[in-house]
């Protein structure tokens, strides 16, 4: 398990502080303003705007099913390889601290809004940048035995991992 | 882009040797890289397996498939054809083939069975008047060379461009005074696939960059090639071009593309790729189709394409040659992003890195790697499933092999009862549908595997047209004898 | 194991109203389970897809290709021939159609098209000199009843069985003295798929049972059903039932394979599901020809088994119908241990629980539950792969129905030149086995996607017979006027 890339604890405390300073009113205009804050700044919104977001701060698995659509991500997650190795933070946030939490706030956003609208895939779908996002968190933990996979030359391409190891972090995938 | 970062990651390899663009020989390649090295030379230990791999002596399929020898009537294919085997052999396996040794072939043999491309440089940068030195040859890959000089040679005697193949430094050779020797002639090589000065992965055969191009320009759907029609979207600006366009896993496809595909290689014309209009059986078919020869020397007409006359039934036919790419690209794998490279050179953990097993053979060799790391079920069960599918496929090729056999008893006996040639030619086309469509699949090397409803596909239609062409003979017997009665 | 997961989160339910083995009618179920019913209803308005789904009147397939007008010459499928929709208009689509109104058709019709178990329940106590009462049709399934009232009534008329339905309670209907009606004809119900007191899953319909007993007792390999494998590997004790042997996920196929079947179904012999031999097409083939009617009333023999007579040649042909569960079986989902309920029977997330889809329809109209759970690729993609399966396979269709249509023509010609029955005999079977080939996919309802390279496969033989057959017309027409000149 990763401790270094856990969410120290006073993050929680910042995440309260961002709350009061962008108060949170329901309507069009307010969830609109909050797609686009949301991407930059909106930590304090999904807290808000759902009760339990707190759970992205938490690096406990058992946190993000408190959403029960995520329930089949987290059985089949208890059933893969990597559930000794790697909690659900560990591939999908960017291993990089502003990365994190930046994706902790567009995806916290987003999965409340989503969740409280229900207009979302089911399967879920997961989309091209948090695929990059699970793509770099593989690289960081297999960097050297995944060497000559890595681009030859600037700008090169290189293939997804999952293309091949697709039951890695969810068994049956 | 997001892989930019790690891109910084990637500490460079540490070069023991220095390799350059004429390095043909592999052996100081596997110097800096000896575990892709030993992979490679182990492509001369391949096993067999039920319809693939190697032995000592790769069997020969004619006395597999009797029929094949009366379908390859008046062709070098029925003097012999064999197995293949592994890439270390695909020089020398030509040169003693009787189809080389009995009867005249052209140079362009071997665009695909030898490292020919410093040759082709050299040619043309000859041709273009530019002074030759190792030197000069060994800067860089020079695109407008290459493709002279594989214009310039495709056409020549198959013995004179070996022969320039040791005209042309390797790497290792040392030239001595006199000798016109400069190399040896290598078997495919690292250089045919990779970058000396980066390593990365690119394609280098003209006869591939020309028919990709071709294909890019058609409007084929290609699904499976997302960056054809990527350049498309982007307006289909001036060439399309692999080695900058492609993605790393197109290329990973790409490189085996450059060879395992059906092409036109003789005397008439420059070795050609017909995939203008797309990469179906029919699409080939279509360019064949459509092409006429060249004018001759003396300003004849070339005529129609054909690859040679069935000796039976005096036809004019197409020869099918392993259409692995063209298969590929019809199937579920290609659709899926599945690569060449995926299935015959898959990792494998060496020490604390992942290496591409250079060892290029049949995956049922190696399931583990090969099929396992995607499908997660038994290895048996792996085997069975390739088994059901080739087996059907097998099936299938013998009931076309049936068909095409009686057809040609058929065509024969209408023959000797007298029928002209205008009668004869709507069964000629027939005829050549069939043949063209069997060949294309028993040609093929997967036994069906690379898209399997496809290649049933495939037969069915040859069954279809050759049964049709038994039936119009046996009408045309029936008025034959009428009106001689 | 995906479905284990599954399974544990099943909780138990609570029952509003009690269900019982007469209880045909779904609504009181639906008190139970709101969900389900809804879902279940809604099988009334499924859209239409490119081959498959529902239509206000679905469409008729003898317009859409008339040559299945001649396929089914002197065949009551001539008459009419639509597409199948939702399971709610089972029965009232039977009960119109002019295959029924105009033919007279046997009672086994109803196996397949209504909710008929605890009638056979109720024949079969009778028979057996029980007495019937309402308590004790609803008290157990009664295997033995069952299957002696299915044997009683299968070649009764069609009439007399669907009034012997409304003999039969079911569980809602308030009986009156005197009046013979106890209850409504149901099309398909909860009770056919599930136990009443449990809810759990199981077969009902005497067909399938008997079918998938003698497949268990042939030497058919079944990968994809390894709970019979298992049987026989434990020595292949006494019968092998379904509702013991079956593993739940065979099972999610089983309740389908009740009535997704090729059958016998007429007034000759007693419904049939020809699994003897295995679950191929050659296997069903085999089994019908050697089949024997059983001799009639005044002990004449029946003589050998056909379906039809087809009209235009006077060859006794066989008829295909639906083998839904036949060629999934020979498909890599079938294999891949993937059931008809996994994709035509997604789960659904319904608050907090999940549900089994009972809004059974073409996978189609419900890509992201039905296929997306397995396969993480666009919903667009999917469908496109699906018509590239589906395209191919209709291509197929077509030319095998063009062989099919010029054999006819053939036939019927060198009948007219006076060929003798016994120069006939092996045109016909060609003609049989050409025609039972091409009607076994085209009246599959997936169009190839089942088993893709199975269905092509099975398509290359219908037209290499159909044109075999051909050829031997053609030659016997020479031989004929040779003859006659
Ligand atoms: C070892 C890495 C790893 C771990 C640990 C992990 N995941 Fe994932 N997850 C992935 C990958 C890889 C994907 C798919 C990425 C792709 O398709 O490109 C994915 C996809 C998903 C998706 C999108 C659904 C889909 O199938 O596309 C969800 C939701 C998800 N994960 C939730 C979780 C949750 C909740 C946990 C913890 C219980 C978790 N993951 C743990 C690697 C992981
Ligand atoms: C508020 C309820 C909720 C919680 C808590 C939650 N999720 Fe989600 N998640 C959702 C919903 C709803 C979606 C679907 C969003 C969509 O498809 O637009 C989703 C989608 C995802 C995806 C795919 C995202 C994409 O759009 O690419 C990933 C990955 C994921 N969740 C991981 C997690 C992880 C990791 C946690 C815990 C740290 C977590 N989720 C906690 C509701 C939740
Ligand atoms: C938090 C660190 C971490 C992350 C993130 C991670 N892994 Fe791993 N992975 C490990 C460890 C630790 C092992 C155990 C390896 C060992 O025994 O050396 C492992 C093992 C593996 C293995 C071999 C076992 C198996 O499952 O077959 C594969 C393949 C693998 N990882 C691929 C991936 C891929 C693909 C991703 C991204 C989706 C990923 N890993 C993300 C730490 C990680
Ligand atoms: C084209 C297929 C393919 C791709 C893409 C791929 N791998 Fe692998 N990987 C394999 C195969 C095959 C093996 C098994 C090698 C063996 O058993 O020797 C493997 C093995 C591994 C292992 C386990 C080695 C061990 O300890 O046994 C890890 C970890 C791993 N890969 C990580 C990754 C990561 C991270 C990526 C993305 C950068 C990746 N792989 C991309 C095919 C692939
Ligand atoms: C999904 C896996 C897969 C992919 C992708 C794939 N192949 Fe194959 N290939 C196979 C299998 C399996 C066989 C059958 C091997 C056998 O019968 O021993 C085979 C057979 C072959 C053979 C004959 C091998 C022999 O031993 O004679 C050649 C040559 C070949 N493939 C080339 C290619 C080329 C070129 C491509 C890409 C254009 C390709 N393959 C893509 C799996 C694959
Ligand atoms: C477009 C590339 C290409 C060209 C041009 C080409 N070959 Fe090949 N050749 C291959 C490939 C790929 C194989 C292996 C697959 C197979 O055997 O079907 C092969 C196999 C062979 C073999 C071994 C198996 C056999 O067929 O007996 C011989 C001998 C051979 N080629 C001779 C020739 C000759 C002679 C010519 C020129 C007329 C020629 N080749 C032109 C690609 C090519
Ligand atoms: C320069 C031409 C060329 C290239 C590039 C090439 N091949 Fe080949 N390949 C051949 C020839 C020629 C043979 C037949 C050799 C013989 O039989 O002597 C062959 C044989 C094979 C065989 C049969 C091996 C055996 O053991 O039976 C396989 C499998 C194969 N190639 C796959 C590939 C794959 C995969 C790639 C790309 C990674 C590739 N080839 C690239 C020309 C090529
Ligand atoms: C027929 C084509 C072909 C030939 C010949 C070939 N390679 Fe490769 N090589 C590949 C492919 C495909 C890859 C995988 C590239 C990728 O995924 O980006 C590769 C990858 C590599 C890599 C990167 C690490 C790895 O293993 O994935 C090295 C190093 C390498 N090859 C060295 C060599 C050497 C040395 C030779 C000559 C002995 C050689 N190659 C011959 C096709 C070839
Ligand atoms: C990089 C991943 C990958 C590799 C390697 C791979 N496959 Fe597949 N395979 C797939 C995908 C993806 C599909 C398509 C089905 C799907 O979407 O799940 C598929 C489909 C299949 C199918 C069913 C389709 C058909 O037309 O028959 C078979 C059988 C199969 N693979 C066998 C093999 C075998 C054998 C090998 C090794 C020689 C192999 N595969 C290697 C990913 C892979
Ligand atoms: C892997 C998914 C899958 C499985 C498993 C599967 N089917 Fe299907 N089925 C399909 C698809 C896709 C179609 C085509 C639907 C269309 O064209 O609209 C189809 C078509 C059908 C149709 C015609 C539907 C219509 O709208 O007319 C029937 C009936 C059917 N299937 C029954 C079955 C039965 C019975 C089984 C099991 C024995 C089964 N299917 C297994 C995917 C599946
Ligand atoms: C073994 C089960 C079974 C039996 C017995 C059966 N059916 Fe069906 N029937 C089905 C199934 C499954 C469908 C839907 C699939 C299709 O339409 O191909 C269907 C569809 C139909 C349809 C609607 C589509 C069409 O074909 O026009 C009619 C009408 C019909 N059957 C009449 C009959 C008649 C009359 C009989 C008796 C001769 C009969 N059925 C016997 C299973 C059966
Ligand atoms: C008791 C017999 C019976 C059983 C059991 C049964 N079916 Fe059907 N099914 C039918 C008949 C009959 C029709 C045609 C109804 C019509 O056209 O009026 C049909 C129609 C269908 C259709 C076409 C629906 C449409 O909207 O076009 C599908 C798909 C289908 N069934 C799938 C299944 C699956 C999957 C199962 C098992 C979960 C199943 N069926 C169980 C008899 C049955
Ligand atoms: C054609 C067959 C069929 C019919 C008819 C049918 N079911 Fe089901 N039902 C199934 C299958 C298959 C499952 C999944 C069972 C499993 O996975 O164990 C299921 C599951 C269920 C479940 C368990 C929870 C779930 O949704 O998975 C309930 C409750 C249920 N059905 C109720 C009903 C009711 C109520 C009706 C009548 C309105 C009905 N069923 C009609 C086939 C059928
Ligand atoms: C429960 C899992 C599951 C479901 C649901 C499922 N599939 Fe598959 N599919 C598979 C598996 C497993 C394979 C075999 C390849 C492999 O082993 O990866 C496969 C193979 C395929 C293939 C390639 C094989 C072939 O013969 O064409 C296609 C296409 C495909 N599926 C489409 C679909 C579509 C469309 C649906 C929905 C109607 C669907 N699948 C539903 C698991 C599933
Ligand atoms: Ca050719
Ligand atoms: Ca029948």
């Amino acid at each position: 398990m990763s401790d270094e890339s856990s969410p120290p604890q006073e993050q929680v405390t910042e995440t309260s502080t961002a709350k009061s300073a962008f108060p949170f009113r329901p309507g069009k205009a307010v969830v609109l303003f909050a797609v686009c804050m949301g991407m930059l700044i909106g930590i304090g919104f999904f807290t808000f705007g759902y009760g339990k977001g707190a759970s992205y701060l938490s690096n406990n698995p058992q946190t993000c099913a408190n959403c029960h659509v995520m329930q089949s991500h987290m059985d089949s997650w208890q059933q893969s390889s990597h559930h000794a190795v790697a909690v659900c933070n560990d591939c999908h946030l960017p291993h990089y601290f502003l990365g994190k939490w930046v994706t902790k706030a567009d995806n916290g956003f987003f999965h409340s809004l989503a969740f409280t609208m229900g207009n979302f895939k089911d399967p879920i779908q997961i989309k091209p940048r948090n695929k990059r996002v699970t793509q770099n968190a593989c690289i960081h933990c297999h960097q050297d035995l995944v060497h000559p996979l890595l681009p030859d030359v600037r700008g090169q391409d290189m293939l997804s991992c999952v293309h091949c190891h697709t039951s890695v972090g969810h068994a049956e995938r | 882009n997001i892989f930019e970062r790690q891109q910084e990651a990637r500490t460079p390899f540490v070069k023991v040797v220095e390799v350059s663009e004429i390095s043909t020989d592999p052996e100081p390649w596997g110097l800096n890289f000896p575990q892709q090295y030993e992979d490679y030379l182990r492509t001369v230990d391949d096993e067999y397996t039920d319809y693939g791999g190697n032995h000592a002596l790769p069997p020969s399929k004619l006395k597999e498939h009797p029929w094949l020898k009366r379908l390859y009537a008046g062709y070098a294919f029925s003097i012999e054809y064999r197995e293949a085997r592994g890439h270390a052999y695909m020089l020398s396996d030509q040169e003693v083939s009787p189809r080389v040794t009995q009867v005249q072939q052209a140079g362009a043999c071997l665009h695909c069975h030898a490292a020919i491309v410093p040759t082709y440089r050299r040619i043309g940068m000859e041709e273009a008047g530019e002074e030759v030195t190792e030197a000069a040859l060994a800067e860089s890959f020079d695109h407008d060379a290459v493709m002279a000089g594989f214009r310039a040679v495709s056409q020549h005697n198959y013995e004179d461009v070996l022969k320039e193949l040791e005209k042309t430094p390797d790497g290792v050779v040392k030239a001595e005074a006199g000798d016109p020797h400069l190399g040896e002639a290598h078997p495919v090589s690292c250089i045919d696939c990779h970058d000396p000065e980066t390593m990365a992965i690119r394609v280098t055969r003209p006869g591939f960059i020309l028919g990709i191009d071709k294909l890019a320009k058609s409007d084929d759907p290609v699904p499976h090639l997302p960056s054809i029609q990527k350049w498309r979207d982007d307006g289909a600006q001036g060439d399309y071009d692999p080695n900058v366009h492609a993605t790393r896993q197109e290329l990973r496809s790409f490189v085996c593309g450059q060879c395992h595909v059906e092409y036109y290689c003789a005397n008439k014309m420059t070795l050609t790729y017909p995939w203008g209009n797309g990469l179906k059986v029919e699409d080939l078919e279509k360019e064949w189709d459509e092409t006429q020869f060249p004018e001759d020397a003396d300003g004849n007409e070339g005529g129609s394409f054909y690859d040679y006359v069935h000796k039976e039934t005096g036809t004019k036919v197409y020869k099918a040659q392993h259409p692995e790419f063209e298969l590929w690209s019809q199937g579920i794998h290609a659709r899926a992003g599945v690569s060449c490279s995926d299935c015959h050179m898959p990792y494998e953990k060496v020490g604390a890195t992942k290496v591409s097993s250079h060892w290029v053979r049949s995956p049922m060799t190696n399931i583990n790697k090969a099929c396992q790391t995607c499908h997660h079920v038994a290895e048996q069960e792996l085997k069975d499933r390739v088994s059901v599918i080739q087996d059907r496929t097998v099936q299938l090729i013998d009931r076309a092999a049936d068909a095409c056999v009686e057809m040609f008893d058929a065509i024969v006996a209408v023959q000797e009862a007298g029928a002209t040639d205008e009668e004869l030619e709507p069964i000629r086309d027939l005829q050549r549908k069939a043949m063209w469509r069997l060949d294309y699949i028993s040609s093929e090397n997967s036994k069906g595997f690379h898209a399997r409803q496809e290649a049933a596909r495939v037969l069915a239609e040859s069954v279809d047209y050759a049964r049709q062409a038994i039936a119009q003979c046996y009408r045309l017997e029936g008025k034959t004898e009428e009106e001689g009665s």
